[in-house]
């Protein structure tokens, strides 16, 4: 196999010396979709930002290499990652009305990346913001493009964000909960869009979501993670058909399903997702999970290989599917 | 049929548009627009639509936090006469409501001893020891300690203050909880504790819920019956089972196989239907069948008239003039 | 199901930084002098000497010290400096709480009643608001006499807008907290929801305000007095020490920099507190 | 907005406002707050005293009070005098000074120059030096020299300007004979004023827009402008500031306003010949018309001024000009 894409490596970030997100390792292939997938306060937005190199100011990345295709983005000075950002790497958000600046019209924010990295001006600019709004299905792109984003819905502000990400054609996008804020049906229009727009352009994604429904019906592959690490990786068909780790097993298993057995008392996990710093010791789901010991309270279990496809960090791996 | 605990009939609730020099209303946003909806005892219905379809107006109207334009309530028997002060106190020994966001339901200040006492002390109900020993059976019932009822609100995770504001809801006994988005802010591996504790509950107190979500598998998991929503109407209503398994409206489709499933395999055999375009602006919807700018079937006749809510199986109901 | 303890998610508890410190201790102090004026001043703020006129600090005479020097009819700058720290802490204190109580009440009724008293009562409020303040100030003490009385009713009258303003917007945004309007739905009486729900929450923010107004009103008594519209002579009071004083910048500095300085540095340590405490009730620093 | 449907709350209603109502209703709005202040002050005034016995000599008889009032036609219902008052107002017409013996509107007329110059030269310092410092301490945020900018803002906010003129003079007139110490000789005699003046403003300008740069930072759209790879300067100086300016565009009218006032007591000090001298010596010599005419006049343009911050934000903001609402 090549080389991946991106690789993330021990990855650290820490907040006023609390980590938050605790050596973390994931590769994503040339046109793979990965999903980080995790509830909230697990670190998975940190991650996205650290390879972005956009974390908050209290945020400090204290470990851990980020390599982009051979360049290491973590060793980057601000001015060269800004060549990068919008360029090789791009980003969207959660909130996308509030993302879009509200005094600029939506085809000048487009065309800024143009003007920046590609050095385009005026009517080329211009029609390529046009062509590039038409690319991801908004309807009278002329139009839309001298537009404000309050004039527009969040489906369509965010169909802006996509294009005024994919515009210099990025090598990797990273979509933190792109559909969070969304209704159902304009979520399912947004998928469908960057999965298309995945097979065209062969755009790698790394797609952070809550959501396992959106896991199953986007991801190639996925890490789960919890509590500042990930703690299992599988390609989408295997993590669903099996999973190693009990978290994942009991996530999987506590979520009400569409095709699932109505009012029955649904499996729980016991307990509360620790906050940051509060993290307990050793293997940090042992409070919550039906299978530890004290084993599990004292060393944490490294992220293992599991039959070759992935990886989990469960001391008890083998015994999961009696969950 | 059992005598319904809670019936709406025909009920409207329009907001105006104000503008112009002087703030007239120039026109109305019909948040709701005739909407007949009734909740046996011991009944699950579920209120289901995407954001703006007025699910949320319609809870509240029941609860008489905004006045209705048209139409009328029941509640066990009784109209429920909205702007009155006496009556609403009364209704709310019966009708409680779960916000959200437990977050903005919990008051800051005060304990969360204070807040489930709350009811009680408007309402007058026993003394002060009384209160206090109700507020500690509250805070078991809903798996919290007696002893954590002098901490304030920001001690507690989202979780445990949905726990909290659901044992506020149940201090005067009520008949009818409105559980209007009760998960949605919740983390994933908290959602099934939740949603069990207020099956539980509802098992052991005969409790009737008025479910509001956006979440199709809540919804299927949770409710008896389901009424799905769209620009203040009710497109389609029936047996939670018969909608989900059978759906009719071609939006109550839509919005089915929108969901994504947590299983990719499943997922990819899955026909799906995505629509286009956006909902419509309340203020100024279309013509004819609300659902007309998105249906991919609309035909002529759709754009000309709104179809009635007609029964296409047992107790399910649908507005479509294509199917019937 | 039992369940796990409850975690605070701001454990930090930040104490007064290094830099609010000697600010604090100088308002404190300020304070102090000002309520024990009699015990600490060293003469009488009011007795002149007119053969000690205008001398420069630690002049002696009839075995007294003018610490700091003399005014013009021979009366002691650092006395009148201590007793006008009681008529600037008072009327600026008096000021900020009857404007202070005033606009709340009335900023509270606006937002709870709605309707068209709250259209009347915010309409006056913006019509309060855009007269300079200091302007307003002074035609009402030149229509009413300068007086003690008459410049504090006059300093509330001009500024509780401030506070009707921040407790209508406030009480406007609680109001439509769930937990309000939870509390309306089963009944609960205007006094309950204002004592338990509403003033609790928007204490904070009104707080911030009257620690803001408190330096300004030291400030417009100050600037009255100067003008000769504040509290008249001869009560001591820094604001007409400083106007005495600039008739003589050129041969008795020690008259204006004294109470300027007392000034200044008093408005700089309200400031610095009324920042620090903005900053604990709003981190991001509005 | 989602908040605002999962309680029940109306949906803002998307009302396209055509532009001309919109400027239409704030310019009726500020009108309806100009005659306010006109019906405040003639009230306060004529509630709080007799006039007629502030302008007669202390030994006037009966008969002389009574004569005065009828000549001056206080005499007349209340009602009517209130008439005439606004009528004369809107020909320009303050009444007469019966001090100075002069129409109002002239002797404002002919200080008006002189503190339009004073407020132009405070006000170059205070939006010269505010806005930079406060932008700076923003951007900056956390670092030594944006801590020392802001003990510089909070020492002028907390300095009396009478103190700090007072100062000036001292250092600058007396001690080293650099600049005049009072008057409207030259140009150098506005050096003085405008700084004492502008200061306090300074102030002011530097902690909004500071406040102002700071919440726009928070917002998720600067951190869209890093996504796409734009340097800091850009995100500040092409996003940033436009949002950020709609703030500052209030306290500006307001700060103008008050810039007015402290006119009083900066123009007292340094002798400057403009209308807060006139201001003092009219309630010295108890000339009521005359106070009168200038509180009118420093309350019409505090409303004019925000009627103008009113018709800039939706200049700015599109959101404003199509919504109609504020």
């Amino acid at each position: 196999m090549s080389h991946p894409l991106l690789s993330v490596d021990e990855l650290r970030v820490t907040i006023g010396g609390q980590p938050v997100v605790d050596g973390i390792s994931f590769d994503i292939a040339q046109g793979e979709i990965l999903s980080l997938v995790g509830e909230s306060g697990c670190g998975k937005s940190m991650t996205a930002f650290s390879v972005m190199g956009l974390l908050p100011r209290a945020a400090r990345l204290s470990g851990g290499r980020v390599m982009l295709d051979g360049t290491e983005l973590s060793a980057l000075t601000e001015t060269e990652l800004q060549a990068l950002r919008g360029n090789e790497l791009a980003m969207i958000f959660q909130e996308p009305v509030a993302s879009l600046n509200p005094l600029m019209k939506i085809g000048r924010q487009i065309e800024e990346s143009l003007i920046v990295h590609r050095g385009l001006e005026g009517r080329e600019a211009r029609r390529a913001a046009i062509d590039m709004l038409a690319e991801v299905g908004i309807p009278e792109p002329e139009i839309r493009a001298g537009q404000y984003p309050f004039e527009l819905s969040g489906g369509m502000c965010q169909r802006a964000m996509i294009a005024m990400a994919l515009i210099c054609r990025p090598r990797l996008l990273i979509a933190d909960e792109p559909t969070t804020a969304l209704d159902v049906t304009i979520q399912a229009q947004i998928l469908d869009l960057m999965k298309k727009l995945r097979d065209e352009t062969g755009t790698a994604i790394l797609l952070i979501t809550h959501d396992m429904g959106v896991v199953a019906e986007m991801a190639d592959r996925v890490a789960v993670m919890y509590a500042g690490r990930v703690i299992e990786t599988a390609p989408v068909d295997a993590l669903f058909a099996r999973q190693e780790h009990p978290y994942t097993r009991l996530l999987l298993k506590t979520i009400p399903r569409l095709d699932g057995e109505p009012k029955e008392t649904l499996p729980v996990i016991e307990g509360l997702v620790p906050d940051i710093g509060q993290w307990p010791e050793g293997c940090r789901f042992s409070p919550r999970c039906p299978l530890a010991n004290d084993a599990c309270r004292k060393a944490v279990p490294p992220l293992a290989s599991r039959r070759d496809i992935g990886s989990t960090a469960c001391w008890h791996a083998e015994q999961v599917g009696a969950i | 049929m059992v005598e319904p605990l809670l019936s709406v009939s025909d009920l409207k609730v329009h907001y105006p548009i104000r503008g112009g020099l002087f703030g007239r209303p120039v026109g109305y946003v019909k948040a709701v627009d005739g909407i007949d909806i009734s909740i046996a005892p011991g009944e699950s219905v579920a209120l289901v639509g995407e954001s703006g379809c007025g699910k949320s107006t319609l809870g509240a109207a029941i609860l008489g936090m905004t006045r209705p334009t048209a139409g009328e309530i029941r509640f066990d028997g009784k109209p429920v006469i909205h702007g009155e002060a006496s009556r609403a106190r009364n209704l709310s020994r019966d009708i409680q409501i779960v916000f959200q966001d437990p977050a903005s339901a919990l008051n800051p200040k005060l304990s969360i001893g204070e807040s489930i006492a709350e009811p009680l002390a408007i309402h007058g109900v026993g003394t002060a020891a009384e209160r206090k020993t109700r507020v500690e059976e509250l805070l078991g019932l809903v798996g919290l300690h007696a002893g954590h009822a002098t901490r304030k609100p920001n001690a507690f995770s989202g979780g445990q203050r949905q726990r909290i504001v659901i044992a506020r809801a149940l201090a005067l006994n009520p008949k009818l909880l409105i559980l209007d988005e009760p998960v949605s802010a919740l983390d994933v591996s908290i959602r099934s504790q939740i949603l069990n504790l207020l099956l539980d509950l509802q098992k052991h107190f005969g409790l009737s819920y008025l479910f509001i979500s956006h979440d199709l598998s809540v919804v299927r998991h949770f409710a008896d019956r389901v009424a799905v929503m769209y620009l203040g109407h009710i497109v389609e209503t029936g047996a939670t089972q018969d909608v989900f398994a059978n759906p009719v409206h071609p939006y109550t489709e839509a919005l089915l196989s929108a969901v994504p499933l947590p299983d990719p395999m499943a997922q990819r055999t899955r026909r799906r239907i995505i629509l286009k375009g956006d909902l419509p602006s309340p203020a100024n919807p279309p013509k004819g069948c609300k659902f007309v700018t998105r249906c991919p079937l609309a035909q002529s006749v759709c754009h000309e008239r709104q179809p009635e809510l007609r029964r296409v199986a047992h107790a399910h109901a649908s507005a479509c003039h294509l199917r019937a | 199901m039992a369940a796990t303890t409850a975690t605070t998610p701001r454990p930090t508890k930040r104490s007064i930084p290094w830099t609010v410190l000697p600010f604090a201790a100088i308002l404190v102090a300020l304070l102090l002098i000002a309520i024990l004026a009699p015990l600490v001043a060293p003469m009488d703020p009011n007795t002149q000497n007119l053969l000690a006129r205008l001398k420069a600090p630690g002049f002696q005479a009839r075995g007294m010290t003018y610490f700091l020097g003399s005014d013009e009819l021979g009366r002691d700058v650092l006395s009148r400096l201590i007793y006008g720290a009681r008529v600037s802490l008072l009327v600026a204190f008096a000021s900020v709480t009857l404007s202070g109580i005033f606009g709340t009440v009335v900023g509270m009724i606006a937002a709870f009643y709605r309707g068209w008293t709250e259209t009347l009562i915010m309409r006056l409020v913006d019509i309060v608001l855009s007269v300079p303040a200091i302007l307003l100030a002074i035609i009402t003490v030149a229509v009413l006499g300068p007086s003690f009385a008459n410049v504090v009713i006059v300093l509330s009258m001009t500024r509780w807008p401030r506070y009707a303003r921040v407790a209508y917007g406030q009480t406007l945004s609680v109001a439509n907290m769930p937990y309000v309007r939870l509390s309306r739905f089963m009944g609960a009486g205007w006094l309950r929801l204002l004592s338990r729900h509403i003033l609790p929450n928007i204490a904070g923010a009104l707080i911030v305000v009257a620690t803001l107004e408190f330096g300004l009103m030291v400030l417009f008594e100050a600037g009255l007095s100067f003008l000769g519209l504040g509290v008249q002579p001869p009560t001591a009071s820094w604001g007409a020490m400083l106007a005495t004083g600039r008739n003589y910048v050129a041969t008795a500095w020690w008259i204006a920099t004294f109470p300027g300085l007392a000034l200044f540095l008093l408005v700089l340590s309200i400031n610095l507190i009324g920042d620090h405490i903005r900053d604990r009730l709003d981190p991001r620093g509005r | 907005m989602q908040a605002g449907r999962i309680l029940g709350l109306p949906p803002k209603p998307e009302t396209e406002f055509p532009v001309p109502a919109f400027f239409l209703k704030r310019i009726f709005q500020a009108f309806i707050a100009i005659l306010g202040v006109v019906t405040l002050i003639f009230f306060l005034q004529r509630m709080t005293g007799d006039p007629v016995l502030l302008l007669v000599p202390q030994n006037a008889t009966r008969e002389d009070i009574e004569a005065m009032r009828s000549a001056l036609g206080f005499d007349r219902p209340l009602i009517t005098q209130y008439w005439d008052y606004l009528s004369g107002i809107l020909l320009l017409d303050f009444g007469r000074s019966y001090v100075q013996n002069e129409p109002v509107w002239t002797l404002i007329a002919s200080r008006l120059p002189y503190t339009l110059m004073l407020a132009g030269g405070a006000l170059t310092v205070a939006f010269g030096l505010g806005i930079p410092l406060g932008v700076t301490m923003a951007v900056r945020r956390g670092r030594a020299e944006a801590k020392a900018m802001m003990g510089l803002v909070l020492a002028g906010q907390s300095m009396p300007t009478f103190w700090s003129a007072i100062l000036m003079i001292m250092v600058f007139a007396v001690w080293l004979g650099w600049l005049p110490p009072s008057g409207a000789r030259d140009w150098q005699s506005l050096i003085m004023p405008s700084i004492v003046l502008g200061l306090l403003s300074m102030a002011t300008f530097a902690r909004v827009s500071r406040t102002a740069v700071l919440d726009e930072l928070e917002k998720d759209y600067v951190r869209t402008g890093r996504a796409k790879g734009l340097p800091m300067l850009r995100i500040v100086m092409r996003h940033l500031l436009r949002n950020a300016a709609i703030p500052v565009v209030t306290v500006a009218a307001l700060e103008i306003a008050n810039l007015l006032a402290g006119a009083v007591i900066v123009e007292t000090v340094f002798a400057w010949p403009g209308l807060g001298q006139l201001t003092v010596q009219a309630i010295s010599a108890r000339d009521f018309m005359l106070v009168q005419g200038v509180v009118l006049l420093g309350a019409t343009t505090a409303i004019v001024l925000n009627l103008i911050a009113d018709i800039l934000y939706s200049l700015i903001d599109p959101r404003i000009r199509m919504e109609g609402s504020a």
